[in-house]
């Protein structure tokens, strides 16, 4: 077996920096760049010669917590973890429990679920582009990118009602219909942000300053990734052709011809482009969506039969699912499912073991930001302390995400 | 040859059970002391990734399980996960680590050693990950461990 | 009489060039108009840009104008923290002299013709090197406070200070050179059909960048790089402290642009003739109006521009600024063998 | 501390004396005023995200909500500022470092709780690795909601500038964060 280059390069960096005079510098947790995590960077000169993320400052023990629940208590329990990106995060846990049960999504949900899903993910991405921004001090495109999740979060909320904190996706279905004129609104906010894209190219892709920052900085080779198991748009920015949307039959992404943007060079550069590739891909998802979505209920048969005619009718009417009684005690067969889905920041990963009881055994849950961690460690090693910030803007980290 | 065929003819001296409860799913069990072995091999087949490292408590059966999640990049591949699984004692959790086998089990190791206890042999850095520095409860992950249950607001003591 | 008498004296000292100049203008009262303004205007720029209204509740009628004076009065009242690590001394007298230091050029700046506080003969080198005593002393504040962020700021100072201090001086003496003047005043006065921007564009791009880079703006304010070391030198500083340090930059800034309009725009020409028989400074507003719009520009950079890179900033100041200066020397040595004569 | 002066021994702490004038002035009506005045449109609060409402926090500040409306602007490290916003969730090792971000923020300084998490645990409140903030800081504004809204944190800050400025809040003694280390 030979040895994997991670191996070697962490002793490598183990000696460079052991008894040797470094700099050490604490990023974080009060930081304008860090957020909720400490790094220790160890400076050699103006060179990195190791990171140390020190992570757990949003430690909130989910999968403790999602033990002492019902399953269907758990939904909102788990968005909390990336509240940017809640739909995604959340469908994942839900399309194990529905492996559990062994239920069959009704065509109108999955195609809702891929709706939010998308403007989820759109969402997300902004926020992260918005912080790629602020870590080169470009407030404008933090700004904007802040600016024009709006846009999105407005659409969510009118599908959903709430902000972020959606909690949509519920076994068997969703938990509301489309709304009135909805196809309208996405597809003016898609024509906005179309435009608003080629301003973003013009202020901050194209910027000397930006390019300078960011181009062939932090390169990742594509057999680094794939050793160190990255996901997501890091992942295929070093151009490994792999999604959670390809991989796992979830909402309507067999139905709906769309391609997975990938890019060769791997470094912070494409990291970010590939985001914007991705949002465009998004919106064209969304287009789909609206022209495609067929008609029918949003929920399983197998519980719609379990709701009252009378709420049954009322439900048709205001589009909003009430639910059955059965749904705070569901209790799955025993038995194991695992689940990924594709977030905005990468493949998201569930694990659930049911022993019959109404709560589950064991929720195992990893995140992409976990998953990614290893990339702030190794990425920064050998370039300018400067750098750092850029680096960790381009990986699009979510510290509340990998804590769980 | 399909998938399940290869990873039979590969794995059957040393699994104990190979089992396949969802079409997504290969469930394979080893001892404690054959874990690098069939690691390896499962990385020859071309399952070169981790997704996940999890423990789960079994007090019942006084063992804790350590689940290995393994997934691929490649086209033929990457439809399924490959699960080893294996047992250790829980008044003595020690394993081989397979950071050597799959580099990303570096953190989920980790993690691991953090919220079940498990030791991984080998690990050069099994430090609090998650939990605070001070932290000398048991972990908590594990069953014993008990939280309030809902509906009761607790303090902080 | 006798009353009277003393008033008139001192409506007439007040007047004179000498005391007018520092205290009124173009000096401390100015300063302060422009420290309220400018900050202010910075904000409300960049909210333009990033679609938002910008401070605007403090004073809703005047569009949020008093939002500055809130700032600093706020500032003002806050405590003072002393770090116990810190050289107690240095520390609080730091910030004093840096914002003494870059205001004192003021009084060699004319700002109409033959209005000066103090005339000599070399005000362009004197103006350039009082102004460059400014990083000494920031790069004090950063030892005093003994933090290691400050320290690292420190240094990023003392980098920047050696990148950009010499390209500003030697395209500054290239408009010398071609005046054939050290003279402020006759420099202006030479422009007067004319500006210098013109003749030798090189020189004028060369302290433009150099100029930015010494008021550590954007996209070179990488002494304050906060997404790395917080705030730089000024992590430690605290209340009124701080708010010295931050005006402080901002009066460098309005030192530094007046001294590119004269070299560059033609100073205080065009002349306004009936303001200035009220009062001989104020023909010279269209130095000021053109110092103003100038800052503006400066701070609206911050809108478009990321943060370069320590070493890239470092290596524009090396590879292309000082290149750049020697060539507008050679350009004004040019000129004068062509016989350009203004 | 003695001083002799012209024959007459005054004896006492100059320093608190000193204090102790220095509060005299601060609290003489204009210039309370106008001090309460700048503070409440002045109020800076730190680049500290605890947790997961930082998301709503971020978009209080940005277009459409944009915080900087009320003269609301978070700033690079706490010696500059003067409000401590705790945004969600606050882990057991995070609060220890909220704990030193507090204190080193100069005097006044103020404490918003944002999210249910933070008033008493929320949807964590059996979680054994979450405290409760305001058993560590004097709080002046609790906002509610599971994120609260944008328009939330607007309102918090309105509510904080009321109270500001009519005088109703302590300025230095008894400021120091609670709860053991």
């Amino acid at each position: 077996m030979e040895q994997s280059s991670l191996t070697f390069r962490y002793k490598e960096l183990e000696r460079a920096w052991d008894g040797e005079k470094v700099y050490e510098v604490f990023i974080g947790p009060q930081h304008p760049a860090s957020g909720h995590m400490r790094f220790i960077v160890r400076l050699d000169g103006d060179i990195i010669v190791n990171v140390e993320p020190d992570i757990g400052y949003v430690h909130r023990t989910m999968e403790k917590l999602a033990e002492t629940k019902e399953y269907i208590k758990s939904i909102p329990l788990f968005e909390r973890a990336t509240i940017i990106d809640s739909n995604n995060i959340t469908l994942g846990y839900v399309r194990a429990l529905e492996k559990l049960l062994g239920i069959e999504v009704p065509p109108r949900a999955r195609y809702l679920r891929t709706l939010l899903s998308e403007i989820n993910r759109i969402a997300s991405h902004l926020y992260g582009l918005g912080l790629a921004g602020i870590f080169i001090n470009h407030s404008t495109m933090f700004m904007w990118g802040f600016g024009d999740r709006e846009i999105w979060l407005q659409l969510a909320e009118e599908l959903t009602g709430a902000r972020l904190t959606h909690t949509y996706s519920i076994p068997g279905g969703v938990r509301s219909d489309l709304p009135q004129d909805f196809k309208d609104r996405a597809l003016k906010a898609i024509r906005y942000m179309e435009r608003r894209l080629k301003d973003y190219m013009k202020i901050f892709f194209n910027n000397p300053v930006t390019v300078a920052r960011y181009k062939d900085i932090g390169i990742l080779k594509k057999e680094d990734a794939k050793r160190l198991g990255i996901v997501g748009p890091n992942l295929r920015a070093s151009g490994v052709r792999y999604d959670a949307r390809l991989v796992e039959d979830y909402g309507a992404y067999r139905e709906i011809d769309f391609e997975v943007p990938v890019r060769e060079e791997g470094d912070a550069l494409s990291r970010l482009l590939l985001r914007i590739d991705e949002i465009k891909i998004s919106m064209d998802i969304i287009r789909q969506v609206l022209e495609k979505i067929p008609d029918g209920p949003i929920l399983a048969e197998k519980y719609l039969r379990l709701i009252p005619p009378k709420l049954r009718k009322t439900m048709e009417e205001t589009g909003r699912v009430k639910f059955p009684g059965l749904f705070a005690s569901l209790r799955p067969p025993p038995g194991e499912a695992t689940a990924r889905v594709e977030m905005g920041h990468g493949e998201v990963f569930y694990h659930i073991i049911s022993d019959g009881s109404p709560k589950p055994y064991r929720v195992r849950i990893v995140t992409p930001s976990f998953r990614n961690l290893l990339l702030l460690r190794y990425l920064p090693v050998g370039h300018r302390f400067m750098d750092f910030p850029a680096i960790y803007g381009s990986v699009d980290y979510f510290p509340p995400e990998a804590d769980r | 040859m399909n998938l399940r065929e290869k990873i039979e003819e590969k794995l059957k001296d040393i699994a104990t059970s190979i089992e396949y409860p969802r079409p997504d799913l290969i469930v394979i069990a080893v001892n404690r002391d054959r874990i690098m072995e069939a690691a390896q091999r499962i990385v020859e087949l071309g399952f070169d990734h981790l997704a996940s490292v999890e423990g789960v408590d079994l007090p019942k059966e006084n063992a804790i399980e350590v689940i290995y999640h393994a997934e691929s990049y490649e086209e033929e591949l990457r439809n399924t996960i490959v699960e080893l699984k294996t047992r250790v004692a829980r008044d003595d959790p020690k394993l081989q680590s397979l950071i050597n086998v799959w580099p990303n089990a570096l953190y989920l190791e980790r993690e691991t050693w953090d919220m079940l206890g498990v030791v991984f042999e080998g690990h050069p850095e099994l430090k609090r990950l998650l939990l605070p520095p001070w932290w000398d409860d048991i972990p908590p992950l594990r069953k014993d461990y008990k939280v309030k249950v809902e509906g009761i607001i607790v303090g902080t003591k | 009489m006798m009353v009277l008498e003393i008033i008139e004296y001192i409506i007439r000292l007040i007047l004179s060039p000498p005391i007018f100049a520092p205290i009124i203008y173009p000096g401390l009262v100015t300063v302060l108009v422009i420290l309220l303004s400018i900050i202010w205007v910075e904000r409300k720029i960049a909210a333009k840009v990033q679609l938002r209204y910008g401070p605007l509740y403090v004073s809703k009628p005047i569009g949020g104008a008093l939002q500055m004076l809130a700032d600093a009065t706020r500032f003002f009242f806050q405590e003072i923290i002393v770090p116990r690590d810190a050289d107690s001394i240095a520390f609080l007298i730091a910030p004093a002299a840096s914002l003494v230091l870059p205001l004192l050029p003021i009084v060699f700046v004319p700002a109409a013709p033959s209005f000066v506080a103090i005339s000599v003969e070399y005000s362009l080198p004197l103006v350039l090197a009082i102004s460059a005593l400014t990083p000494i002393v920031i790069i004090v504040m950063a030892w005093a406070a003994n933090n290691k962020f400050t320290i690292i700021g420190g240094i990023r100072e003392a980098f920047m200070v050696i990148a950009y201090e010499l390209s500003l001086f030697i395209s500054a003496l290239a408009m010398a050179i071609f005046y054939g003047t050290l003279n402020l005043e006759d420099i202006v006065s030479m422009q007067k059909s004319l500006p210098g921007v013109i003749l030798n564009p090189l020189a004028a791009i060369t302290f433009f960048v150099a100029m930015v880079m010494a008021t550590s703006r954007l996209p070179f304010d990488i002494v304050e790089g906060e997404q790395e070391i917080v705030a730089g030198p000024f992590t430690e500083y605290t209340g009124i402290l701080y708010g010295l340090v931050m005006g402080a930059g901002y009066v460098q800034l309005y030192i530094l642009c007046l001294v590119f309009v004269e070299l560059f725009l033609s100073g205080w020409y065009p002349y306004i003739g009936l303001l200035g028989e009220i009062y001989p400074a104020l023909g010279g507003v269209s130095l000021f109006i053109k110092a103003y719009l100038l800052m503006v520009f400066i701070v609206f950079l911050r809108s478009v521009y990321g943060r370069y890179r320590l070493d890239q900033a470092i290596s524009i100041g090396w590879k292309s600024l000082l290149p750049l200066s020697l060539a507008s020397v050679f350009l004004s040595l040019g000129l004068l063998a062509a016989g350009v004569v203004i | 501390m003695v001083c002799p002066l012209m024959g007459i021994v005054l004896v006492g702490n100059l320093e608190e004396s000193a204090r102790k004038a220095s509060r005299w002035f601060l609290e003489k009506p204009p210039i309370r005023n106008l001090r309460d005045w700048a503070i409440s449109f002045s109020l800076w609060p730190v680049h500290f995200t605890t947790s997961c409402c930082g998301a709503e926090f971020a978009a209080a500040s940005c277009p459409r909500f944009d915080a900087e409306r009320f003269g609301f602007l978070p700033f690079l490290s706490p010696r500059q500022t003067n409000l401590l916003l705790i945004e969600g969730t606050l882990t057991r090792k995070m609060a220890e470092a909220a704990k030193i971000v507090y204190q080193q923020m100069p005097e006044p300084k103020f404490v918003i709780l944002m999210g249910v998490c933070a008033l008493d645990g929320g949807i964590f409140h059996n979680s054994y690795n979450i405290v409760r903030p305001h058993e560590l800081f004097p709080v002046d504004v609790f906002i509610p909601g599971c994120p609260p809204r944008p328009e939330a944190v607007a309102r918090s800050i309105i509510m904080l500038q009321r109270k500001v400025r009519n005088s109703k809040y302590i300025w230095g003694d008894g400021h120091e964060p609670k709860g053991e280390d």
